[in-house]
């Protein structure tokens, strides 16, 4: 979906965002008041200038409006792949990105997420994963890798991974796999607006995705293991 | 991948309470062996996952010689293989036994 | 000296922590393993690649984590990254003096990627919540693959990070961006180019490791203990001022294209004499250099 | 009356063509833009030509000007060269420039030189060893052309090879006094050079190279990569043979199981006392993997076939091991050193991919042609040596005694290799593949690495089998399943037999030989990574960058 239709969608009311590039950020008027938006376009590839863009945008929503929730519209491809992203540290920008979001997380601010397009890997990681609830429109492309590269890294004959994606949702690209493995919590369908109050509404509650793997069936080790370890003897 | 069980009799009981211990990694060319006690009725007995298909010939005598040199009894030995050689298996399984037996009890 | 990089994650544990003083979660014998890896005919291992357990850092109780590289490039698999994952909350209850991490991961498991990068998004979760509750996260970077992907991230999140100049911390693998855009962008077997892109002076150099430490557990040891005693900061404050930092960085480096010019710029001498040193001389020629 | 002057009158007529081609510097500097137009001047249809191509330096850019001639007005070409390195020297058999071959080595192209003899686009007339194939040049495969590399020239063609002398004096040699021509590549040239290798009398045309030609380290050899199984190999070779037959004078083929014992004198021999008892004189490339050997005091000497990349300042500051020129650049020669690791070394030790039954080994395997490095000059007896030494002569009595035989010593050779290598394939095998090759590639003769009548010694990680001492064949049968391992081969011994053989000395196990395998860990190396090697050389050694992890 187009970042503007999505926005008008989100936000019938209106909304005032500025586009710059592949990033855009903003307010946007909700059922539960301001909504601060920072997202991207285009499956911007995430490098430092990005991350760095949005961990700026995070801190100015942190400081000057406090308890503003904050959503983020992120269409990414993944990481930037280049030696000068490496060279200045990229996995630091988006390590900040997600230590300003736990700054809001902290502070009270609210942050959803809504994978709109598309969500991949490192991008994913330092985007919608971070927020206390991942959504996503049912069109939305999430993965790590697609499965003729996985064949060709992991040595697996591609039918294998065929075969064994249609029954397992461990690996194989997908939204309604995230949706069962619980890092998608809910797909928007119909008035997004409506979705989003009810997001903003639902009750903060630390990071429970294991929890609803188990509950969807997809992720039936992650919550149990755990669980084990934080309470086992010694 | 395939599966392999050995089982050894004849060997002296080993203290129950004994430690297990693991050697090795399953890392390319090289296992981990998990050796720990369990009761067996005078058992040894080895479970082995291996990567490496159609070894059970050389399995059987590389742990036939380890049997010779380690005559162990209710004791279970644990095996995740990504092709190691016989030298490197054998290498482990002396190395994860003086783990147990050095180890406290 | 018992080199660090040479060592698996459980020899590691053993000699780095006061002696006899580790205890093992989960431990081997549990069985614990991956059963997304049977599934497509992969050996699993029995602690699925992570160690964790509790032990004492110069008699001060810390808990810890050790990823085994030699099994599966030490990537995050579901059970992996669950056993991480409870570690860190396990310490929100505990308040040990500090969780350390001995990392060294490629990043997330492809034989189980979805599960793996959600694995890690909890642990990046879970470093966060934990740091908020004031317990100090520590690396230790210095194994033979490195620190990338997902666990890349997870790294920069903690409090601090102890590297050797052998250890690599980076995003992408070089390997990765080489076969994605081409050996011009980025020759992987160029390994000076590598290490001067993503090893660990480079790190130092830009402030992003805490300490330089030859490649000997002692020395990763004695580093680990000096930083036991580090105040997470995750104020409004902390971060403008590490955003600051950031900004500066790209402002100053972002046009350049190696590390040798960076290293320039920031006023080493002969920077092409940098990977020659040894820890100790490297520290003393790069003092009040870094950014 | 009969013309006794046709090779050099011929000579001339080629000059003449290229003379117009040769402007600078008395008529020998031609243009690298001319390098093809040269070529086509003086090479003659049918012609013998020399391509340069060593271990590691090699004529790459008068490889690829070759390569690219029109095989209309070039062709059928007769290649004489001792090593097939770069795809270039395959290519000039695909474009039809060449058709006939004799070579040596063939290592990396070895897969697409199976393929063009099958296809015919390549005639192989022997794979020979490296001293037969120089041999030759002087008897009936002497070069008309020859096509050779050096570091630098100076205005009058004088040639300074660089520390890669490698094989261009013997090419020139034979190709100057035959009244053949001699086009050297050059990467500078210089007003004087540091040194001259080949005089500019026996050179023809110099083209300096657009680019330094490329040299290949073939030699080093990550001590990070050394298993604990290799050290523990390398402590049975130590105590088990070097100490033994008190081995001074030695080549080690390359490999990880040398590179191991070549680490652990410093510690494992130092710890038995063996420091100037073991290991003085080499016939060796400078292995980085010996800088620890030379820094503790076990080397007195070391005469190379070739350099390696990095060594460089190494060599250059300890003149007394190496031999160096008065520029203090090492000179190498692959002739010379082929010879004495053949005639005045007691000892050769080194790996291969298959052994069988009798003993011999080879490194053939299907669908790959790859000839033979320097390993049959090195691991075969010499017959014609007379002199004596402790080890050789040692070796002589252990494999006469018993018999009525004139007294006489025999080289030391020992195959070292752990019983599987890696993907399981076992190193023991009832036949070679070398006799699958031979049929498929129509060769006269399965390509034997090293013959089991040569073979003195084969050490596994079971042990050591000591071939001298066996009286019959079935003896040595037995005697070489007995140290298989759990190879079939291994798996088919005769138990009895075999004990038999380890009561009376001929199989050795480490428990024998008071090797403790405990001790087989790597810390037991005298280096354990690249970084470590350079520390050794107190930071004179440079190593590729491919080699580095800072």
């Amino acid at each position: 979906m187009d970042a503007k239709i999505l926005l008008s969608r989100l936000f019938p009311t209106g909304f005032d965002v500025d586009f710059d590039g592949q990033f855009f950020h903003g307010t946007g008027e909700s059922a539960r008041g301001k909504v601060a938006i920072v997202g991207s376009v285009d499956a911007a590839p995430i490098g430092v200038e990005l991350a760095f863009r949005m961990a700026g945008d995070v801190l100015t929503v942190v400081r000057d409006h406090p308890d503003r929730p904050i959503l983020l519209l992120v269409d990414t491809q993944g990481q930037r792949l280049s030696r000068r992203d490496e060279l200045l540290g990229i996995n630091g920008y988006m390590a900040h990105l997600a230590k300003c979001l736990q700054l809001a997380r902290n502070r009270g601010h609210r942050i959803v997420g809504l994978v709109y397009s598309e969500a991949v890997s490192g991008g994913f990681l330092a985007s919608s994963l971070l927020a206390d609830r991942c959504h996503a429109l049912p069109e939305a492309q999430v993965r790590v890798m697609n499965l003729p590269a996985m064949s060709r890294i992991t040595k697996i004959p591609l039918e294998r991974l065929e075969e064994l994606s249609t029954s397992s949702p461990v690996f194989a690209p997908g939204v309604m796999n995230y949706l069962q493995m619980g890092a998608v919590h809910s797909l928007w369908e119909g008035d997004l607006s409506q979705r989003l109050a009810e997001s903003l509404d639902a009750p903060a509650e630390g990071d429970v995705r294991r929890e609803w793997g188990e509950e969807r069936g997809g992720r039936k080790l992650a919550r149990p293991v755990a669980e084990r370890v934080r309470h086992a003897a010694g | 991948m395939e599966k392999l069980t050995f089982e050894f009799f004849g060997g002296a009981p080993v203290n129950a309470t004994r430690a297990p211990a693991l050697v090795g990694v399953v890392g390319s060319g090289n296992l981990e062996v998990l050796i720990e006690p369990a009761e067996l009725g005078g058992a040894c007995a080895v479970e082995i996952l291996t990567a490496a298909r159609g070894f059970g010939a050389t399995w059987k005598a590389v742990l036939d010689d380890f049997f010779t040199r380690h005559k162990l009894a209710d004791v279970r030995i644990a095996i995740n293989d990504v092709g190691a050689t016989p030298a490197v298996v054998a290498l482990r399984l002396d190395q994860a036994v003086e783990d147990f037996l050095g180890g406290g009890a | 000296m018992s080199s660090y990089y040479e060592a698996s994650a459980r020899e590691r544990l053993h000699a780095l922590f006061d002696r006899g003083s580790f205890h093992e979660f989960l431990p081997p014998s549990e069985r614990v393993v991956s059963p997304h890896l049977v599934q497509l005919d992969t050996p699993a291992a029995f602690d699925d690649g992570v160690i964790v357990g509790r032990a004492t850092l110069d008699g001060r109780p810390v808990l810890v984590a050790a990823q085994e590289g030699g099994f599966m490039g030490g990537a995050v698999g579901e059970v992996h990254g669950a056993k991480l994952v409870g570690l860190l909350e396990r310490a929100r209850d505990e308040k040990p003096a500090a969780v350390l991490l001995l990392v060294e991961s490629g990043g997330v498991r492809l034989h189980e990627a979805n599960a793996g990068l959600i694995g890690v998004s909890e642990i990046m979760r879970a470093v966060l919540a934990l740091r908020s509750e004031g317990v100090p996260v520590v690396v230790l970077d210095g194994g033979q693959f490195g620190c990338f992907g997902g666990m890349g991230i997870v790294a920069r999140l903690c409090d601090a990070i102890v590297m050797s100049e052998e250890g690599r911390l980076g995003l992408s693998g070089p390997e990765v961006i080489e076969t994605t855009c081409g050996v011009e962008e980025f020759d992987s077997r160029d390994r000076a180019l590598v290490w001067r892109t993503v090893g660990g002076k480079h790190r130092y150099l830009l402030g992003e490791a805490d300490a330089i430490v030859a490649d000997d557990i002692s020395a990763f040891r004695a580093a680990a203990i000096h930083l036991l005693d580090t105040k997470p900061d995750l104020s409004l404050e902390a971060l403008t001022a590490e955003h600051e930092r950031l900004g500066a960085r790209i402002e100053k480096f972002g046009a350049l294209r190696d590390a040798l010019d960076i290293w320039s710029a920031l006023g080493v001498e002969k920077p092409e004499n940098l990977p020659l040193l040894e820890a100790d001389a490297f520290r003393a020629a790069v003092d009040g250099k870094r950014a | 009356m009969r013309d006794w002057n046709t090779q050099a009158r011929n000579r001339q007529a080629r000059l003449a063509r290229a003379a117009a081609l040769a402007r600078a510097n008395g008529g020998k500097e031609v243009a690298a833009a001319d390098a093809g137009a040269l070529l086509e001047a003086v090479l003659e249809p049918g012609d013998r030509v020399c391509l340069e191509g060593n271990n590691q330096k090699q004529a790459d850019f008068l490889a690829r000007a070759l390569a690219e001639l029109n095989p209309e007005k070039v062709h059928d070409l007769h290649m004489v060269q001792s090593v097939l390195a770069l795809p270039e020297h395959i290519d000039v058999f695909e474009r039809g420039v060449a058709s006939q071959l004799d070579f040596s080595f063939s290592g990396p192209q070895a897969g697409r030189l199976a393929k063009l003899v099958s296809a015919n686009q390549i005639r192989i007339g022997a794979i020979h060893t490296y001293l037969e194939l120089f041999g030759r040049y002087f008897v009936d495969l002497t070069p008309r052309v020859s096509l050779v590399c050096a570091q630098a020239a100076d205005r009058a063609g004088n040639l300074y090879t660089g520390p890669n002398t490698e094989d261009t004096p013997v090419i020139v040699e034979a190709t100057a006094f035959k009244s053949g021509i001699v086009i050297a590549q050059v990467n500078e040239i210089l007003d004087s050079l540091p040194r001259v290798d080949i005089p500019g009398g026996w050179v023809d045309f110099v083209i300096q190279s657009p680019k330094p030609h490329y040299i290949e380290p073939l030699f080093t050899r990550d001590p990070a990569q050394i298993s604990e199984i290799q050290v523990l190999m390398a402590m049975m070779a130590i105590k088990g043979i070097y100490a033994e037959y008190e081995v001074n004078r030695l080549n080690h083929g390359i490999g990880f199981d040398t590179a191991a014992i070549e680490l652990l004198l410093p510690t494992y021999a130092e710890s038995l006392g063996l420091k100037g008892k073991i290991c003085r004189h080499w016939a060796l490339n400078p292995h980085p993997a010996l800088i620890p050997a030379i820094e503790a005091g076990f080397v007195e000497s070391v005469h190379s076939f070739g350099s390696e990349l990095g060594m460089e300042a190494y060599i250059r500051a300890r003149p007394d091991v190496f031999f160096t020129g008065p520029d203090g650049s090492m000179r190498s020669n692959r002739a010379l050193c082929q010879a004495a690791g053949h005639y005045a070394c007691d000892m050769f030790i080194g790996s291969t991919l298959q052994i069988d039954l009798a003993g011999n080994s080879s490194t053939a395997t299907l669908g790959r042609i790859s000839g033979f490095g320097g390993a049959p000059n090195m691991g075969s007896d010499a017959r014609g040596r007379r002199h004596a030494s402790p080890a050789w002569l040692k070796a002589g009595r252990e494999a006469r005694a018993g018999r009525n035989l004139i007294p006489r010593g025999q080289k030391l050779v020992v195959q070292m290799v752990e019983t599987f290598r890696e993907h399981m394939q076992p190193a023991f095998v009832e036949k070679l593949d070398a006799w699958e090759l031979a049929e498929s590639a129509n060769m006269d003769l399965p390509p034997v690495m090293i013959y089991g009548e040569d073979v003195t010694h084969i050490l596994t990680e079971e042990g050591v089998a000591n071939l001298l001492l066996c009286r019959t064949d079935e003896e040595r049968e037995q005697a070489i399943r007995g140290v298989a391992g759990y190879t079939p081969v291994g798996l088919g011994r005769d138990r009895r037999m075999v004990e038999n053989l380890r009561d009376r000395g001929i199989i050795r196990r480490p428990e024998d030989l008071g090797v403790d395998k405990r001790l087989a860990t790597r810390d037991l190396l005298a280096a354990r990574s690249v970084k470590d090697l350079v520390r050794a050389s107190g930071g004179l050694y440079d190593p590729p960058k491919r080699f580095r992890n800072w």
